[in-house]
């Protein structure tokens, strides 16, 4: 890519600017659907959860499915442009500020299904840890509560880990803006002079979080799958739920990282910048962690065959011939039969359509795994007599499909403030970037480094 | 209430919400002064009786205080009243030692029933329309009287009839003299589930016309034919009780039970051996296994007594039922009869029982007789251990009641025009709903010009009435009640009200000798009681000079005693019993008729009590449609058990909808898959089906009654309700089946010993 | 020493009669939820009574089994709750705090016996079936857990009253409305730390055993099984 | 730990609406107002009686919410403890159920009058209360002390009398007062704190089932 750093800041500044009709278009549909599901939800709040499918004994299930999803695309981002960033991996730069947005919208979204599914959610704040005068306090043995703050931790973490390396962007816009936009960004930008300071805080701030964020991202998803780990349940009282719930976590956010970047690709001409490279490199991850997914699944599947405990044997039959094959095999499908060997061939890996077209199904599956986690364990636990099933309702849908909706309407917006690309940490990636952090003051200032 | 009713209710209840919040104290209603003083939230116990079904077990009823709309004076408004609140058993009572089975439990909801008659109505539609207009009861009683007769007209008997469940209590002695004065038959008793034939068969081998009292707590062998004794027949709580004992409470002694039936009923489950016999074969088997132990002089023939006596060729050692003849007609192998008589004599005290199906077939009685015999060979008959009967409290006017017509006969007298009936009194009996359609009950009533009901709902027959003048329930009126079974003591238990009337109904009894007041004559002269309570009072009171369980120095702590103790009962308990009434025909045991050629109607078609709604007079209590039936766990359903293999055969599924369909009418239900059923066998709970029977019951499933062949046992002429033969046919389509539990087999983990 | 409420259940006496399951939903004020919520499986009854069939026609056999909360001593349903709604109280039963409860139903997904029941709608009485309400127990409204209590109320009252006449409770004085109504005598309720008490005695009987027993959870309700009739002659 | 509950009293910050509050408290009332609605006495809801979630408005719902209860209520008959306790009247005198029952029970019209039928029979007030025994009506009192059915507690007054609480304690210094007003806010932070001082019980069925 041989690019003066001026096109560069057009290029990836175009989207801040100028909006296509386009653009309103989808946010407008995208908002329709965001706002259903709100109605959705306030309808359930009216009546009760009694409009949900769930029963006893199915008392999870769409969800439970889609915070453990969310969670687990959530790990797109700052993990991998974390774990990249570490082992300084050149090519991510491009990549890495679409990563951490994925992350800090999933994850968001992720935290409102505890809420959404509790049965009395105006009471949600019980959750909190905060001394009265009655002397009660939150149940610290309880997985939800380690969910609770898990999660708000990671939020917090990858707010920041979002918005660190934003700043000599903000500041760029900034310089080049006027109006209302050279104001807000300047509040945004926090002062952002470039001095070789600033550039040395930064940096050193962005090697601890990108170290710090690694075990908590882990930690996060570790905890959500002891929600399932903890209860002595048929299909969930595992010890191979921890790495199997991260691998998993990794598994779709990767996926999901690929769809995101085709897309912004597509819509913001981003072509130059996200090129088939990252996604052969991302394919290749994504290759690595189908595969172990598999592993997982199979060790898991296999223990519990041959251990042959009969609670646990009429889940595992339900999910293997049972009720719940179809969508068992279909995720079988989805997440390793179809993406492995796609993935595997060089020739088809570099092409982005094709990387593409293994990440999407794997999106799907990583969606039926959980609902497979959850589902087929509450409706085959135990005695036999109380045996159920599960059909979700019109409510459970709408809230579903919703979220996916927002996840886009806040990406939509997310391309309109931010340049979807770190544009001072792609320059860097370029040849002569070495002096980058020496730049005199006034240029760094406008975050360019000097031609040479 | 199906959730669209229930999202309906909810928005309305919160626009009303919201409306009261706005209004003034003033706005809600004024609150009378208290007609009793109760201290809140402290609970009394209150003797009372069960009504719900025969059997006459004693309650303890707990009254609260609680605030209930009423009308006084034509106001309503609130008043702090004593409730009740639960139910439990009388612990003194001998019936049912402080315990009580489900129906008696959900006694509550008959009285806070949303569905209850509130105010005597006059019909103001056409019949069966069910518009009716509110009246006053001074109009209600006075339109009564005057569609009654003065007095009887020479010769013949009034175009009066009276049509009742079986009482047997005072209000039974009430009604009989009140018909009496008027010149009426005696009442028609009816209900779908009757024991006429037992009665007869004890009457014809022991003397006794009443069901038999088994003392299963001192039993070692109960060996019962299709009797569903720990559910719905005779005296269920009492006979549980017993059998509690009879397994576990005698230490180191544990009683075996043998339950022989078609289909595996709530009691069958528990046996210990359960038998499959064909329906109606019964008798062959007792007859076959008593041949055994004839022939192994295992019991000597003499001991059989009258019982014996009656069956044909039982001195001779019963060479008509050897093992191997009866075991062809019964299918039940050889070895198994001949073990089962040897067990039986080797295991004394042991004791037969018969009921349910086995005698409702054209051999009913046949059957029971045999039944009878074995027990009498068994030397079971009056002995710890074995069968009794509860003799009578020394109530003279109880003693001897004349036998009233049954429903059939009344209807056919209707419709043939040979006895017409005029005007007809109901009391608490749905011939319309349970009984079979040949006999066009319906058509009968309304034939008959005025009907007047003492319902406390509208149901199928009360709907016909132009008069419905609602009883109180039985919490709020005296109630007395003599135990025909279930006790080896003379009781005579009675109730006091536990509670004021929620409504503005009236107590029939009351009812009736106000009539009688207001008709002057021979009425009046026969009924000079003001109140029931004088009458119960005064019936009661000649206890006092019997040995029993109250000994009280005057008349009136003798009766304030027997309120509070909940009733009499007799010193001892008598183990007499009398000599027979020989019949004179001597008795033979053969195969049943049945109705429909077996090649056609290829599956026998049993009815059977529900355990939820026994003969479908509970089914518009709430508690009762949605707790799950013992052996189906079906709830708010009505379903057809058939069993597993046939269904394979036939490829029909679990909550399939079926057609049954007989030579008299067809139904449909969904199919439930239940391995304890004869493959040649369908059966179905008695009780859902109800067109009329308020919010919960009406069109809920499907009347197995409606298809039943009008067919009578051959001796006594009581309806053969087992003796229909049916097709079943795949209608195609997914029924109204709700399960709680899942249609499970094996037990999933096994219990380890700890 | 406090008292700890268990009761032992003898599958030889239980019937089938499911007078306790009548008995449960008069004492407990639990709503009829109707056909339409039952076909959805939201049923509430505390107390059920399991059957299952062992063998084939005409060999068949069935085990009724009384299931209600098996009052763990180390309950899976208590440590999940996040607002300590469930937990267990200083007499060993597993209480449901409902005014407390958020409605995670992590604590039913936890329980292996299925015995906790939700509230999905708004519970509804048609007037006047209200009047029945045992104005001991509270109502449970929307989105609240609910389960059996060993008709706590009742051990509440017994325990004030003693108090109040200064002297211990008697084994047998009081007992749950399940246990009071059956009519076979298969429910025996008791204090197991009496050691002279009806139940703790039964307790220890050959027969019993305790529900899902590995999975460790130590129930205080015992099940003694099913006895088996030999013939004494031929054996 | 205890000690920490009992430094620290931030009274109501969990009443703080966290973000959903606004949402879940319009689902808070409108759900609950679609239950079954409480055997009504007045002013809205049981404490003896039935307990439900059925809110009666929203406002009541916001109220319950918030914990809120009305301290002064106004009464249909200005009755005025002070006089009757000064004229040497105890409270059992009037309030029966209070040693035995879990009610105090507020008294029956009938009750007034076996006194006023002799006593300041010409005063106005007296007058409307013969007036409303005339009619067979009671007084309709406007209940002070109440609980929401939310708080799903089970309270019974004979116990604490027998350990000895004096009625003041939670309901004031009658022989001060006139008409009753509620003087404490019977929250749970009052019940526990008493009983923490007291080494009565705090398990959490103590009160709550």
């Amino acid at each position: 890519m041989n690019k003066t750093p001026e096109q560069i800041n057009k290029d990836l500044l175009r989207p801040i600017y100028h909006a296509t009709w386009r653009f309103y278009a989808t946010a407008a549909v995208l908002a329709a659907l965001v706002a259903a599901a709100l109605f959705a939800w306030v309808y359930q709040m009216y009546y009760g959860l009694g409009i949900s499918g769930l029963n006893r004994p199915v008392f999870w299930a769409f969800y439970i499915t889609n915070f453990v999803f969310w969670i687990g695309i959530s790990h797109a981002g700052t993990l991998i442009s974390a774990i990249l960033r570490v082992c300084n991996a050149g090519w991510r730069r491009p990549v890495t500020r679409c990563a951490e947005a994925i992350t800090v919208f999933s994850l968001s979204i992720a935290g409102l299904f505890p809420l959404i599914h509790l049965g009395r959610p105006w009471l949600f704040f019980w959750l909190i840890p905060y001394p009265s005068e009655r002397g009660i306090w939150p149940q610290f043995r309880s997985p939800l509560l380690w969910d609770f703050f898990a999660i708000n931790t990671y939020l917090i973490g990858s707010v920041t880990f979002l918005l660190l390396p934003s700043f000599p962007d903000f500041a760029l816009i900034r310089d080049r803006a006027s109006g209302w936009r050279r104001k807000v960004y300047g509040i945004i930008s926090l002062g952002w002079r470039g001095t070789p300071k600033q550039w040395h805080r930064l940096e050193m701030a962005m090697r601890i979080m990108a170290v710090a964020i690694i075990p908590v991202a882990v930690s996060v998803h570790t905890i959500v799958s002891w929600d399932f780990a903890m209860a002595p349940v048929p299909g969930w009282h595992s010890t191979i739920f921890g790495p199997y719930f991260v691998a998993g976590a990794i598994f779709s956010g990767i996926a999901a990282l690929i769809v995101a970047m085709a897309l912004l690709r597509k819509l913001l001409h981003l072509e130059e910048y996200l090129r088939p490279i990252h996604f052969d490199n991302l394919g290749k991850l994504l290759l690595v962690m189908s595969l172990l997914w598999f592993y997982f699944v199979f060790a898991e599947r296999l223990t519990t065959w041959y251990g042959n405990f009969p609670g646990e044997m009429s889940v595992f039959w339900s999910t293997q011939i049972g009720r719940f094959s179809p969508l068992f095999w279909t995720m079988v499908f989805c997440n390793f039969l179809i993406p492995a060997p796609i993935l595997a061939i060089k020739s088809l890996r570099n092409k982005i359509g094709w990387t593409v077209a293994a990440s999407i199904p794997i999106i799907i599956g990583m969606w039926l795994e959980r609902f497979l986690i959850i589902v087929p364990s509450l409706s085959y636990k135990y005695l036999p007599y109380n045996f159920g099933t599960y059909w979700p309702s019109w409510v459970e849908i709408i809230i579903t499909i919703g979220t996916f909706a927002a996840m886009g309407l806040l990406y939509l917006i997310f391309s309109r403030i931010f340049p979807i690309i770190s544009i001072w940490e792609l320059k860097l990636g370029m040849p002569k970037k070495e002096e980058a952090p020496e730049l005199a003051p006034a240029e760094a200032a406008a975050g360019q480094p000097q031609a040479g | 209430m199906d959730r669209r009713n229930f999202l309906k209710i909810s928005a309305v209840g919160s626009a009303t919400a919201a409306l009261d919040a706005c209004g003034k104290p003033e706005r809600q209603l004024i609150r009378f002064i208290p007609e009793e003083d109760l201290i809140p939230g402290v609970a009394q116990w209150k003797p009372g009786i069960c009504t719900q079904c025969g059997a006459g077990c004693g309650l303890q009823v707990r009254v609260m205080e609680g605030e209930a709309e009423v009308t006084r004076k034509g106001q309503l408004g609130l008043m702090s009243m004593g409730l009740a609140k639960k139910l439990e058993g009388n612990a003194a009572h001998p019936v049912n030692h402080g315990k009580l089975c489900a129906w008696g439990q959900a006694g509550l909801q008959v009285t806070y029933n949303p569905d209850r008659i509130r105010f005597p109505l006059r019909r103001s539609g056409a019949r069966g329309s069910g518009e009716y207009q509110e009246i006053s009861w001074e109009e209600g009683i006075k339109e009564l009287a005057s569609h009654l007769p003065q007095s009887k007209p020479a010769g013949k008997h009034s175009a009066v009839a009276f049509l009742t469940e079986p009482l047997s209590d005072h209000r039974s002695v009430l009604i009989e003299k009140f018909l009496a004065a008027i010149g009426a038959p005696p009442a028609v008793e009816f209900e779908f589930f009757e024991q006429t034939v037992l009665r007869r068969a004890n009457e014809l081998s022991f003397g006794h016309h009443q069901l038999p009292t088994v003392d299963l707590a001192n039993t070692n062998y109960v060996l019962s034919f299709g009797a569903d004794f720990l559910g719905t027949w005779n005296s269920p709580v009492a006979q549980s009780v017993g059998y509690g004992t009879m397994r576990q409470g005698r230490p180191g002694m544990r009683g075996k039970f043998v339950q022989v039936e078609a289909r595996m009923s709530q009691t069958g489950a528990n046996a210990d051996e359960w038998v499959y016999a064909r329906p109606g074969t019964e008798g062959l088997l007792a007859l076959g296994i008593a041949h055994v132990i004839l022939k192994e002089n295992l019991r000597p023939a003499a001991s059989g007594g009258d019982a014996g006596e009656q069956i044909d060729g039982w001195s001779k050692g019963l060479p008509d039922y050897a093992p191997e003849a009866v075991a062809k007609l019964t299918g039940v192998e050889v070895a198994r009869i001949e073990r089962l008589a040897r067990e039986l004599a080797a295991h004394p005290p042991a004791v037969v029982m018969i009921g349910g199906a086995s005698l409702a077939q054209t051999n009913g009685l046949a059957n029971a007789l045999a039944a009878n015999a074995l027990n009498g060979l068994l030397e079971s008959v009056g002995k710890p251990g074995g069968i009794f009967f509860t003799p009578p409290p020394p109530l003279p006017d109880l003693a001897n009641r004349k036998e009233g017509a049954s429903v059939a006969a009344l209807c056919e007298g209707v419709l043939k025009g040979s006895s017409p009936v005029e005007t007809l009194l109901v009391y608490s009996a749905n011939p319309v709903f349970a009984s079979p359609p040949a006999w066009r009950v319906r058509e009968a009533l309304e034939k008959v010009s005025y009907i007047a009901s003492f319902g406390s709902f509208v149901d199928e027959t009360s709907s016909l009435a132009d008069l419905i003048l609602p009883d109180h329930s039985y919490l709020e009126s005296w109630v007395d009640n003599i135990p025909e079974s279930g006790t080896m003591q003379a009781v005579a238990s009675l109730g006091p009200p536990a509670m004021h009337p929620l409504h503005h109904t009236r107590a029939m009894p009351d009812v009736l000798l106000e009539v009688a007041q207001q008709m002057g004559g021979n009425a009046a002269k026969a009924l000079q009681w003001k109140t029931y309570q004088d009458m119960l009072q005064a019936a009661f009171g000649s206890l006092r000079s019997h040995p029993g369980s109250i000994t009280a120095k005057s008349a009136d702590d003798f009766w304030s005693e027997v309120q509070e103790k909940g009733g009499w009962w007799g010193a001892g308990s008598s183990l007499s019993v009398r000599t027979a009434t020989k019949s004179t025909v001597a008795v033979k045991a053969s195969v049943p008729r049945f109705d429909g050629d077996a090649q056609e109607y290829s599956f026998n078609f049993l009815p059977y009590a529900s355990q939820q709604f026994g003969d479908g007079r509970h089914a518009n209590l709430p508690w009762m449609q949605e707790m799950p039936d013992a052996i189906s766990t079906a709830m708010w359903s009505a379903w057809v058990e058939i069993n597993p293999q046939t269904a394979e055969r036939m490829g029909i599924r679990q909550g399939e909808l079926l057609e049954v369909a007989s030579q008299h009418g067809k139904l449909q239900a969904p199919a439930l898959l239940a391995p304890g059923i004869a493959p040649d066998v369908v059966a179905m709970p008695v009780g859902q089906g109800h067109e009329n029977y308020g919010r919960y019951a009406s069109g809920r499933g499907a009347n197995p009654i409606k298809i039943l062949a009008p067919a009578t046992e051959a001796e006594t002429g009581a309806l053969a309700w087992a003796s229909t033969r049916v097709k079943i046919t795949r209608v195609g389509q997914p029924g109204k089946l709700i399960l709680f539990g899942g249609g499970v087999r094996e037990w999933p983990l096994e219990d380890r010993r700890r | 020493m406090g008292h700890r409420w268990g009761m032992v259940i003898d599958e030889d006496r239980c019937t089938g009669c499911e007078a306790c399951v009548a008995a449960c939903h008069a004492e407990n004020n639990i709503a009829t939820v109707g056909d339409d919520e039952a076909s959805r499986g939201r049923a509430l009854h505390w107390i059920r009574v399991e059957r299952y069939y062992e063998g084939d026609f005409p060999d068949i056999r069935v085990k009724y089994r009384p299931v209600l909360c098996q009052q763990c001593s180390d309950a899976p349903c208590e440590p999940v709750c996040p607002t300590y709604a469930s937990y267990q109280n200083d007499e060993g039963l597993n209480a449901q705090v409902y005014n407390r409860c958020i409605g995670t139903r992590y604590c039913a997904n936890a329980c292996p016996y299925m015995v906790r029941f939700f509230n999905f709608y708004n519970p509804v009485w048609d007037k006047p079936l209200d009047l029945q309400f045992n104005p001991d127990v509270s109502l449970r409204s929307v989105g609240i857990m609910e389960k059996c209590t060993f008709c706590i109320q009742r051990i509440k009252a017994a325990e004030i009253k003693a108090k109040a006449e200064k002297r211990p409770l008697k084994d047998g004085e009081f007992n749950p409305a399940c246990v009071q109504s059956c009519p076979a005598g298969a429910l025996i309720f008791g204090d197991l730390n009496d050691p002279d008490s009806r139940v703790s005695r039964l307790s220890k009987s050959s027969r019993g055993t305790t529900f899902l027993e590995e999975l460790g959870t130590h129930p205080k309700v015992v099940y003694l099984k099913r006895d088996t009739w030999h013939d004494e002659q031929n054996a | 730990m205890n000690r920490l509950f009992e430094m620290t009293t931030f009274k109501g910050w969990d009443r703080i609406g966290f973000g959903l509050m606004a949402a879940g408290l319009f689902a808070a009332c409108v759900s609950c107002s679609s239950g079954n609605r409480p055997q009504e006495k007045h002013p809205s809801y049981a404490t003896s009686g039935q307990f439900t979630v059925a809110h009666p408005s929203m406002q009541a719902a916001a109220r319950d919410y918030f914990d809120q209860y009305p301290t002064h209520v106004d009464q249909p008959i200005a009755f005025t403890h002070k006089v009757h306790l000064k004229n040497g009247m105890q409270c059992t005198d009037c309030h029966k159920g209070v040693a035995d029952g879990p009610d105090a029970t507020i008294p029956n019209v009938q009750l007034c009058m076996t006194c006023h039928q002799v006593i300041a029979t010409d005063k106005p007030e007296i007058k409307k209360v013969a007036g409303y025994q005339k009619n067979g009506e009671l007084i309709p009192w406007q209940r002070v002390y109440w609980f929401y059915p939310s708080v799903h507690v089970k309270f019974r007054h004979g116990p604490h009398i027998r350990a000895g609480v004096d009625c003041a304690t939670c309901h004031g210094d009658m022989s001060q007062e006139t008409v009753a007003v509620r003087k404490s806010g019977l929250d749970m932070g009052f019940c526990v704190s008493c009983h923490r001082m007291r080494k009565a019980p705090t398990d959490c069925t103590t009160c709550h089932f």
